[in-house]
């Protein structure tokens, strides 16, 4: 095979792959860290309606 | 999982599969060309990446429009922007680079200011520019307003850099008979795994767009919290010292 | 209602009215909110959350409908520098809707000179730079002033001269709102009296 | 709008005209930029020759840049835009009174450079109406889509509008350029496709800039 050819395809896919890795990771770790500070507002919400 | 997250999976799968369904086709099944021989496989990763980078941007500029417009400004269409235009810029590196490695064989440099490259890279540093405004640090309504008024005159930009370049650059030397796109008889199952090579990264497109839009979507609401706790704490100072 | 500036609470679910003929006064200390008050009046800041109705308009989306008036007297002077008085007055005539005549009328009773306006706005003292400012937005024929530490920089009898004409003007059926911690212009001055603290306004007794 | 156009164009030259910002520091650095570009082609002068368009461009881009952000930067002190805003000033007319300001103080500046920059790289200068002409449109051009842009970056870092401008205005340079080095040349037929894209892109923009300046303000 032609190697610029398998170095574009390598490229292609190494590049697509590793950016949508950084995508999921980046939303998983949003979506703990909202669900985190979610759950410690209600806390605080029950807290302060009862002081 | 909520439908929608279900949905989003779905998409990003298919992108997956199609995509290395088509370099699977690309790569083995479909016939090398006569004169290029087997560089014409970079016909299935070179033209779907620059035709999904005009696509993103022409989703930042709608969507752009719409926050502009009083009456439908909605927080939505302001990520929905920002994520377009960074999958934009993704793409459009990848133009770049699969155009230059596509290129290389030809002309046998890795950079040649070819009409097609050097607009490419305007456009690349046109949404650059957009992407470093959204940086800095402002309040929101302020970066939605300025970062879309900022993508209407990129976008206004790009008909007009291709214009300029093209004249440029065939006015100097006749299209390059090397040159990579213009060149190529396409037919049967090449056309096809081209075909399939725009649907798939488009899948891919929409995944990305999808993904980013969700996360700075709740990177906002984040945010919004983050304010109701400083609220909360300012009005029990203000309870105190009552 | 709640005004955000860069995510940190300046109001927090602040209640504020004002009513035609009425002065305002708003005191607190600084950092209450009495600024971003005014700002949001005048269109210039948005609600984070609650409503902003000025003469029944929101100042941000009808931002030219409202402002044609509002008068807004800012902290800073608002001019150029290297223009003088007199070009900086006639400029804004020329572009925005500040009546040149009645602008170098209020000059004369705040006893600025014509050498005070033929020369550079820069040379002028702070006390004189605040006259020129206060002179402009009081020259707008508009139902509502906005004035944001009116009394900071001026000598006790600019002080009186323009009470007098603040009055002068709430009598005239306009509405004056001065954010001010200049406690002793109270009495005179408001009939009506909102201390802020921390973001919320609280009204005290009104005169 | 008119009205309130000729009021702020008269107060950018008459604030320039005092503060001579652009003769005491646009026009040195332009200079400056020439005598290195000289140093880097160590002053042959066949290749200068070649090259004047395209440096004479380069360096009037800078000016251009440095011009418009302090167009914009005067707005800022004492805040004097909030008040020209808080008083109810017509957009359009702030916009174009600045632009027609901004390209005044350009074409000035230019007419300087090219005499500097046909005396030092001995390149005589003909065809000078076409030459004028192009560089008063290619100004109006880069100066239209500049406010704008110094409007959105306006209180940012300073290195943004650059970073924002050149890009977007690059087909200018290249067209300004090209209508430069046939006009030198003398190849009159040639340069008519590229003064059409510099009429076009300073319209467009002209347009773009007259609708979307209220909300640059507002922002």
């Amino acid at each position: 095979m032609n190697p610029y050819v398998e170095a574009g395809y390598t490229a292609v896919s190494c590049s697509l792959g590793g950016y949508a890795i950084f995508l999921g990771v980046r939303s998983r770790q949003v979506r703990l860290r909202l669900a985190q500070l979610r759950a410690s507002a209600q806390r605080a919400d029950g807290s302060l309606e009862d002081a | 999982m909520s439908r929608n997250a279900k949905l989003k999976r779905g998409v990003g799968i298919t992108a997956l599969v199609m995509i290395a369904l088509t370099f699977w086709l690309g790569l083995y099944v479909t016939p090398p060309a006569e004169v290029m021989g087997n560089l014409v496989r970079m016909l299935y990763i070179h033209p779907p990446m620059a035709w999904i980078a005009y696509l993103a941007y022409g989703i930042t500029t709608a969507a752009s429009l719409l926050y502009l417009w009083k009456r439908t400004r909605r927080r939505e269409w302001d990520l929905i922007a920002a994520a377009s235009a960074e999958a934009g810029v993704f793409f459009t590196g990848l133009t770049i680079l699969t155009g230059s490695i596509w290129g290389r064989p030809a002309w046998g440099v890795w950079w040649t200011w070819d009409a097609l490259l050097t607009s490419t890279a305007v456009l690349f540093l046109l949404y650059l520019g957009y992407l470093a405004l959204r940086q800095v640090p402002m309040s929101e309504t302020k970066r939605g307003v300025r970062s879309a008024i900022a993508a209407l005159v990129a976008f206004i930009d790009v008909p007009i850099v291709h214009e300029s370049v093209y004249w440029w650059k065939t006015l100097h030397q006749t299209p390059s008979v090397l040159n990579p796109s213009l060149n190529v008889e396409v037919h049967g199952s090449m056309a096809w795994t081209l075909l399939l090579g725009f649907v798939a990264f488009t899948m891919a497109y929409v995944w990305m767009v999808w993904t980013r839009y969700e996360t700075s979507k709740r990177q906002a609401e984040l945010a919004d919290l983050e304010v109701e706790r400083a609220i909360r704490e300012r009005l029990s100072v203000e309870e105190v010292s009552l | 209602m709640t005004v955000l500036l860069d995510r940190f609470p300046a109001l927090v679910r602040c209640d504020f009215d004002a009513y035609e003929g009425e002065v305002v006064f708003v005191q607190g200390p600084n950092g209450s909110g009495k600024t971003t008050l005014l700002r949001l009046l005048g269109g210039l800041v948005e609600a984070f959350a609650g409503s902003v109705l000025v003469f029944g308009r929101d100042p941000k989306t009808e931002a030219r409908a409202v402002r044609r008036e509002v008068s807004y007297l800012a902290h800073s002077y608002q001019m150029y520098e290297e223009l003088s008085g007199r070009e900086n007055l006639s400029f804004f005539s020329a572009t925005a809707s500040c009546d040149l005549e009645r602008a170098l009328e209020w000059t004369r009773r705040f006893g600025l000179i014509d050498r005070d306006l033929d020369v550079r706005f820069r040379v002028l003292s702070a006390g004189q730079r605040k006259k020129m400012s206060a002179a402009i937005a009081l020259s707008r024929r508009t139902e509502l002033l906005l004035i944001d530490e009116p009394h900071a920089l001026l000598d006790q009898a600019t002080k009186a001269t323009l009470d007098r004409g603040l009055l002068e003007l709430a009598q005239a059926g306009r509405t004056v709102i001065i954010a001010s911690h200049e406690l002793d212009r109270i009495a005179t001055l408001a009939s009506r009296t909102y201390r802020m603290s921390n973001g919320t306004a609280t009204l005290m007794g009104s005169s | 709008m008119v009205r309130t156009a000729i009021a702020m164009a008269k107060k950018d030259l008459r604030l320039e005209w005092r503060a001579r910002v652009l003769i005491n520091q646009v026009l040195p650095f332009v200079f400056v930029v020439i005598i290195l570009f000289a140093f880097g082609f160590d002053a042959k002068v066949e290749i200068l020759g070649q090259v004047t368009p395209g440096l004479f461009w380069v360096t009037s881009f800078f000016g251009l840049e440095l011009a418009i952000a302090r167009s914009v930067g005067i707005e800022g002190e004492n805040q004097a835009q909030v008040g020209l805003v808080m008083m109810g000033v017509n957009p359009r007319g702030m916009f174009l009174g600045k632009v027609f300001a901004v390209v005044v103080e350009m074409l000035a500046l230019e007419a300087v450079l090219s005499v500097g920059i046909a005396v030092l790289f001995n390149t005589p200068l003909h065809e000078v109406p076409l030459l004028a002409l192009s560089a008063l449109i290619a100004d109006i051009g880069v100066t239209t889509v500049g406010i704008v842009l110094a409007g959105v970056t306006e209180g940012l870092s300073g290195s943004l509008l650059p970073l924002l401008l050149f890009p977007v205005v690059s087909p200018v340079l290249l067209s300004a350029t090209k209508v430069w080095q046939y006009g030198l040349s003398g190849s009159l037929a040639k340069a008519v496709p590229w003064s059409e894209l510099l009429v076009g892109f300073s319209l467009i923009y002209l347009v773009l800039g007259i609708l979307v300046y209220g909300v640059v303000l507002e922002g």
